[in-house]
């Protein structure tokens, strides 16, 4: 077992800077979990991770050594692929057991932990089997017995369940986590969902264009995401957006939309007071920051109702404000309709203002 | 439909419809979708007939130069065609029978597997030496393009090339040969013992690169992630290469080895120039003795049942040939980039 | 749009031939002519016996032939010089020429095959004429037919050199004449005078006597230059070349030939008991291969390769006259045809005078086991030219006045001229211009060869064709392997003549 | 993705092996351009300096194989002595027309192999193609007599014919691979405008026609470098240049330099050609079972 320290890594492609100084340091033990969309660099990452990729710049150091010229093979890792990378001309058995044959274990050895491996996984009835005879499902028990039957210093999934049904998706991801929690072993999860990255990991790196975005717990990245950026991309359903100027109206500071003005808290006031440049702002605020009732007048912000998705547990409610569209999420009991008018409530205890050029969040 | 595309995607020569096909295979498609909603006539499918009238001349045309020369050689090889006066008799079984104590037939088949199986080893070894070593290549378009100028060559005018370089008279590679201190003053055509390599080697030169170039698109298509699992695993280059790779390109392969195979069976040309057989038949492959028996010593029976023995050989190679062209691994295309 | 040859015949393929082309399915390549000329056209103005030479040669006016055969220099001249005779008869000749085993294999399936599309053969004696020889036209029947014209100089046995016409035009049985001798390839010795002269001393100071080529020089001796020859090249002098060179290439009949000469040279020495060569024979009985004879030579063969050029099994004929050229051997029994192009200075090393030409070399007293006289053996192939019998009769008579013509005095002079010809008529040689050219300079230099070869070589005793048999190719395979096996040292002479008496026997069914 | 993207890593093994690697690379491309480079080379040689060989072992010596005087006259002579430009243009002639016969018959037919199901195809099929796997020595003597039967031996259309043998069942086996890739909806689209079944037909060649124009190409070169047919079936009449090129060894003299030409001359053509169809080459070859 091992901690991962990445220290100011590059890599280019030619010229494209795929990643750029990166820093991350994940701890022994631990579930980190690599969040971003297609192309920010965080399958660079893993692959540099894996010795997949050489590394352009900087250093990765698996507890204090300095891995960046070892091949894969003396990094005592283990990778899934997003493919599954199966044998195709090998049996389930033989896919599993190979990197122990690899390293020369004992066939009692191999026998034991291929053993141990498939029946946490429950595919000991596959081991005959070849690949192409196997659904998604288990081509994926299988690439991931793969890993776990050697036993290596580190993880990394490379967006292992990427290809399965919703449902199988949803049930993997708790296996994954219990296992994990089990084997105790470092692990590196790249995905590009967010909700796997919530849900499974201890800590998230959020990555964009290259450059790590924010590195914390769940909580902190869903509850403080630290720019625009982030906090667009994390949360389902997506964040609301409004430009707003920051006014100061008899003492309050107000954020000041045409057709609205709400006033910060104590404490936001406090850190906006502060800044020098805060006039123009960005707002954004979770859909289930918002509380909506039907009907005119009070304080709130008022609103049209544009659409209403009933989601089962939940309602989505697409609201109008002037020119700006709210979206909404509350209760399913929620009796609005099209065109109704109703009105809005900011909980701005929970929500975010953002410099409108940098992007990064005051609070 | 009564009518079904048959073995559709299969896919041969697909890869290779040009661009401007598929973007003209796209808009035709549209057009398809579009059209097909009036239901008007579809239910003119073709007649069946149609499409054996469409198909007729060519059969007939192959019937007539395989066909029915086919059943005259069957024809000849029971009966005793040769120069002689009393002709065409049968003659039971005698040209048949006379094979079990034809030792140049023997030896013909013994040097023929000999030949090819030279050919083969040198090939496929240098072949996939080269493949891999071209692949992702800097200079891989360059050399892909000289290494195809041997294979343009008519067979005979790069048997008379490499004549006139193993020359022991004028010959430049004898002369690098023997100033090499590798062979001796006789020409390597000129030793029974080396003959037959001389002839490897020149079918080498010609047709290695045809198997650099059907390992190199075998190698296209070797999984990047399957290498890089076993990489994972804990596999180094050369484990990677036998473990992953050549079980990938194992189709490719093998497709190489039965065209190469049935090339040997198919072409003397080199033979024919290079040594005639001989010396003292040392390069006397069964091809080049029936060429012999038929069109030398004119015994016709004879050497329609030598014929009929090779044919026989051919088609169970071909038979073999199609079984793997027909496997689904070799007809995987290359991975998207 | 297609090429067609200069005298092409037009190819008429009518309802008649697709009829033909089925019916032809049934009959195979079995009996009878289907297609009888059908590539040709005939035109006759009948010739009575006393009509004028003139209308004797012009009855055919019109008619179109083809000749098939091999692509040596007299078929390319007649070919180039097609002109007069078509002045002459008014007939067309397409001359085709191929490689001589193409020419055997396309000759042979049309004969064979019952028609005729070459109404004109090369009949080379033993490769062609053997094997085929009853598909050929009696020539004695237009000989004695006088409403053809017949050649001034005659056509009989003595219009020729001696053996000419019974070696290319006589098979199995006498009284039946299937070709005239069109050209031929006489074997003599090409030797370096210069370095023979240069070298003779030492050799002297060796051997005891002088290194001189004449009629005497035996096949022992030969030996001795050759051993001498090397000796000197492997003390270090590269620019001396090898002694002597054997014909072991991969043309099977040349390099029996090879053997041949030193069989026949030592006591007269033939394959077949009681078989006379020149005549040949359909069943020749139980070969002589294996006996005490046979092996000796075959080791004093093998003992002659080793001190010969290295590379005897990869030059035939014509890569070893190569080799001479490029001066790489000092001596070589080569066929007199080729003397044209030793004495050719931008493509040999060996022209100039510097090459001298004489007799094959005599048997060696010591050598001769079985009593017999030791004799200048000397081989070759007579070419003939013969009618294709499955030609209509018509077509036949046609192709004898090509015939006669192609063989005349004045054709082969005039090939002689142009390209190097080796003239099969007397009377060539004793046109005075022919006379002036058998010596330096000389503008004909074929014509340097012609005392060893015409004047000594081709008669009795000392010539030999080699066995004249219907299986001669495969004979001539046979032998070329054997002994190619033998003087590459895998089997011993012993095991190669006993290799080929089982197999010759074999053949022959005995 | 290409597999040949896989990462390596640096050793002082790794650098041996790419000096090793780049040494076999040198030496395999110069033994492969060698032969044509001489032969390039030899065919400006007069036959005396042809013949100029240095002394074994005299490395220097390798100087001597540019120490002549180029002449072209054994091109010359190839054109106006050996009537090489009547061969080449029976070469041009024969093969471009056998590979145009090959590709409509072969069209047509592997069209409707494509698009039809019956029993016995598969037998049909394999049955097509080893037509082209059968050694030519094999039924060479049949396929003669057939053809002078048909007095076509020595004549161009003859030749055509000739290698029609192995051209179209290569053209049947190669065009269905790529009708079968065209869906049928397009043609039951064609039909439900009102086109007729062959104007359908027709209407999908333009899908093809890049392919088909490749195989065209691929069949003339087939054509074009055969040895056998043409000198048994085709010389004569009809000869063509490997054959001609052949029988410049004559039995009086090997005229090297004229040799050497005259394989530039049959050899330059179809390099182009290889060139220009580059990207088909590998399917050519191997009859389609392998694509680049």
């Amino acid at each position: 077992m091992a901690s991962v320290t990445i220290d100011h890594v590059w890599k280019y492609y030619g010229k494209t800077e795929a990643v750029k100084d990166l820093n991350l340091k994940c701890a022994d033990g631990e579930f980190l979990s690599v969040l971003g969309p297609s192309g920010c660099g965080k399958s660079s990452t893993l692959r540099m991770l894996a010795g997949l990729e050489h590394i352009s710049a900087g250093d990765i150091r698996f507890g204090e050594r300095r891995i960046n010229d070892l091949p894969p093979k003396d990094r005592d890792i283990a990778m899934v692929f997003e493919n599954y990378a199966l044998y195709p001309h090998k049996t389930v058995r033989e896919n599993i057991a190979n990197s122990l044959m690899l390293r020369g274990a004992s066939r009692a050895t191999i026998e034991q932990k291929v053993k141990k491996a498939t029946e946490l996984l429950q595919i000991g009835h596959l081991l005959q089997r070849k690949p192409q005879e196997l659904s998604g499902g288990q081509k994926q028990r299988v690439a991931i017995g793969r890993a776990i039957v050697r036993e290596p210093q580190l993880f990394l999934f490379d967006e292992p369940i990427a290809h399965l049904d919703a449902k199988l998706r949803a049930h993997m991801r708790g296996e994954l986590k219990i296992m994990q929690r089990e084997l105790g072993t470092t692990m590196i999860y790249v995905t590009h969902d967010q909700l796997e990255a919530l849900s499974m990991a201890d800590r998230i790196a959020v990555m964009h264009e290259g450059v790590l975005q924010q590195f914390g717990t769940p909580q902190e990245i869903y509850d403080h995401p630290v720019n625009e950026w982030v906090a667009g991309f994390v949360g389902e359903p997506p964040m609301n957006f409004v430009d707003c100027l920051i006014e100061d109206r008899g003492g309050v500071l107000h954020a000041v939309h045409p057709s609205f003005a709400v006033p910060v808290t104590g404490s936001q006031e406090a850190i906006l007071r502060d800044s020098a440049h805060r006039a123009e702002v960005r707002m954004g605020i979770r859909p289930d920051q918002i509380g909506i009732v039907t009907g005119d007048g009070g304080d709130a912000v008022a609103a049209q109702i544009l659409l209403t998705e009933p989601l089962g547990g939940d309602m989505l409610v697409d609201a109008a404000v002037g020119q700006e569209k709210f979206l909404v999420k509350t209760k399913p009991d929620f009796q609005g309709r099209r065109g109704d008018a109703c009105r809005l409530a900011f909980d701005t205890g929970r929500w975010h203002l953002f410099d409108r050029d940098t992007g990064l969040a005051y609070f | 439909m009564a009518v079904t595309t048959a073995g559709g995607g299969r896919g041969i020569g697909g890869g290779a419809s040009a661009a401007a096909g598929k973007q003209h295979l796209l808009e035709m498609r549209e057009g398809a979708r579009v059209i097909s909603h009036t239901p008007a006539r579809l239910n003119t499918a073709p007649s069946r007939a149609y499409y054996f009238y469409l198909m007729l001349p060519a059969i007939i045309v192959l019937a007539c130069i395989t066909l029915y020369p086919f059943f005259w050689l069957v024809w000849m090889s029971l009966h005793d065609v040769d120069v002689g006066a009393a002709a065409d008799k049968w003659n039971d079984f005698a040209n048949w029978i006379r094979l079990g104590r034809d030792r140049k037939f023997q030896d013909g088949w013994w040097l023929l597997l000999q030949y090819s199986a030279m050919c083969m080893v040198l090939q496929i070894g240098l072949g996939v030496l080269l493949a891999v070593i071209l692949n992702g290549s800097r200079h891989e378009k360059l050399l892909v393009t000289i290494f195809l100028m041997p294979m343009m060559m008519a067979p005979v005018v790069a048997g008379l090339v490499w004549y006139y370089l193993y020359n022991s008279t004028f010959g430049w590679y004898h002369w690098l040969m023997q100033s090499a201190g590798i062979l001796g003053e006789r020409s390597i055509l000129g030793d029974p013992s080396t003959a037959m390599l001389g002839i490897v080697i020149v079918d080498t030169w010609q047709w290695t690169p045809l198997i650099t170039l059907i390992v190199l698109a075998g190698l296209k298509r070797v999984p990047r992630d399957q290498l890089e699992a076993n990489m994972v695993d804990g596999a180094g280059e050369i484990r990677n290469f036998f473990q992953i790779t050549l079980p990938n390109i194992y189709p490719f392969l093998l497709i190489a080895i039965l065209l190469r195979f049935m090339d040997n069976f198919r072409f003397i040309d080199h033979i024919l120039v290079l040594t005639g057989g001989g010396p003292a038949d040392s390069t006397k492959i069964l091809p080049t003795y029936l060429f012999d028996v038929s069109f030398q010593f004119f015994k016709l029976g004879r050497g329609a049942a030598i014929a009929l023995t090779l044919l026989a050989v051919t088609i169970v190679l071909g038979l073999i040939l199609v079984r793997v062209f027909q496997s689904p691994t070799a007809q995987t295309r290359p991975e998207d980039s | 749009m297609f090429y067609t040859p200069k005298n092409a015949l037009f190819r008429r393929v009518g309802r008649r031939k697709f009829l033909e082309l089925g019916g032809g399915a049934a009959t195979a390549l079995g009996a009878g002519s289907i297609a009888v000329g059908l590539n040709s056209v005939v035109t006759r103005r009948p010739a009575y016996a006393q009509s004028s030479e003139e209308a004797k040669w012009r009855q055919f006016e019109g008619t179109k032939l083809v000749f098939m055969s091999e692509n040596t220099p007299p078929s390319f001249a007649i070919r180039e010089n097609l002109q007069p005779f078509y002045d002459l008869t008014g007939i067309e000749v397409e001359i085709l020429t191929d490689d001589l085993p193409v020419v055997q294999q396309k000759v042979g399936i049309d004969l064979r095959g019952g028609s005729a599309d070459f109404h004109l053969n090369y009949v080379q004696d033993k490769p062609i004429g053997a094997p085929f020889a009853d598909f050929y036209v009696d020539l004695t029947k237009f000989m004695a037919d006088d409403t053809l014209p017949q050649d001034p100089d005659g056509s009989g046995e003595d219009a020729w050199f001696e053996n000419f016409l019974t070696a290319c035009g006589v098979y199995y049985d006498e009284g039946r004449i299937v070709a005239f001798p069109y050209d031929c390839a006489v074997a003599c010795t090409f030797y370096r005078q210069d370095l023979f002269e240069q070298l003779s001393k030492d050799f002297e100071a060796e051997h005891g006597y002088r290194m001189e080529f004449n009629a005497d020089t035996t096949w022992q001796n030969v030996q001795d230059f050759a051993a001498f020859f090397k000796k000197l090249r492997e003390g270090g002098r590269e620019d001396i070349p090898y002694g002597y060179a054997q014909h072991q290439g991969s043309f099977a009949w040349t390099t029996q030939l090879d053997i041949q000469r030193l069989l026949f040279a030592n006591g007269r020495w033939t394959d077949f008991e009681g078989v006379d060569d020149k005549l040949g024979s359909r069943e020749p009985g139980p070969t002589r291969w294996g006996d005490e004879q046979s092996v000796l030579i075959m080791q004093k063969f093998k003992d002659q390769a080793d001190v010969s050029h290295p590379d005897n099994l990869a030059n035939g004929t014509l890569e070893l006259n190569t080799v001479y050229q490029a001066g790489q051997i000092a001596m070589q029994v080569q066929y007199h045809e080729f003397a044209a192009s030793i004495e050719d200075e931008s493509t040999s090393r060996a022209a100039g005078g510097k090459t001298g030409y004489g007799v094959c070399p005599l048997g060696a007293k010591e050598w001769i086991v079985n009593g017999g006289e030791a004799v200048n053996g000397t081989n070759c192939g007579i070419g003939g030219i013969g009618i294709n019998a499955g030609a209509s009769e018509e077509l036949q008579r046609a192709a004898y006045l090509f015939a006669i013509w192609s063989t005349s005095k004045n054709t082969q002079f005039s090939v002689l001229k142009g390209v190097g010809g080796t003239p099969t008529r007397k009377a060539v040689l004793e046109i005075p211009e022919v006379q002036a050219a058998r010596q330096r300079p000389t503008n004909m230099p074929n014509a340097l060869t012609f005392e060893p070869v015409y004047d000594y070589g081709i008669r009795d005793p000392h010539f030999v064709l080699g066995p004249k048999i219907p299986e001669a190719n495969e004979y001539h395979k046979i032998l070329a392997t054997e002994v190619q096996r033998c003087i590459s040292g895998q089997t011993s002479a012993e095991e190669a003549c006993e290799e080929i008496r089982w197999q010759l026997d074999d053949m022959h069914g005995h | 993705m290409a597999s040949s993207d896989v990462v390596r890593y640096r050793s002082p093994l790794r650098s041996l092996v790419n000096v090793l690697v780049a040494i076999f690379l040198v030496i395999y491309v110069v033994w492969t351009v060698l032969p044509l480079f001489v032969m390039f080379v030899s065919s400006f040689k007069d036959l005396l300096e042809a013949f100029k060989l240095p002394t074994v072992g005299d490395w220097s010596g390798i100087t001597l194989f540019f120490d002549f005087t180029p002449t072209v006259k054994h091109y010359q002579s190839l054109f106006l002595d050996h009537n090489f430009s009547v061969y080449l243009f029976n070469s041009i002639v024969a093969s471009a027309g056998s590979a145009l016969i090959s590709v409509v018959l072969g069209a047509m037919c592997a069209y409707s192999l494509s698009r039809i199901n019956f029993r016995g195809k598969q037998d049909l099929f394999f049955w097509i193609i080893s037509t082209r796997m059968a050694p030519v020595v094999a039924v060479m003597v049949p396929l003669y007599a057939i053809f002078r039967g048909a007095g076509l031996v020595g004549t161009i259309p003859g030749l055509i014919l000739a290698y029609t043998t192995f051209n179209l069942p290569f053209a049947i086996w190669m065009l269905k691979g790529f009708f079968d890739n065209v869906p049928y909806a397009i043609e039951e689209a064609q039909m439900c405008d009102g086109a007729t079944r062959f104007r359908a037909f027709l209407s999908i060649l333009p899908l093809v026609a890049p392919g088909v124009g490749a195989f065209l190409v691929l069949c003339i070169l087939f054509a074009w470098n055969d040895f056998l047919f043409a000198s048994i079936i085709g010389s004569g009449g009809a000869k063509t240049l490997p054959v001609a090129t052949k029988e410049l060894v004559q039995p009086q003299n090997i005229q090297w330099g004229s040799i050497m030409a005259a394989g530039v001359v049959t050899t330059l053509p179809m390099m182009f050609l290889g060139l220009l169809i580059r990207r088909y080459l590998v399917a050519g070859l191997t009859m389609g079972a392998v694509k680049e």
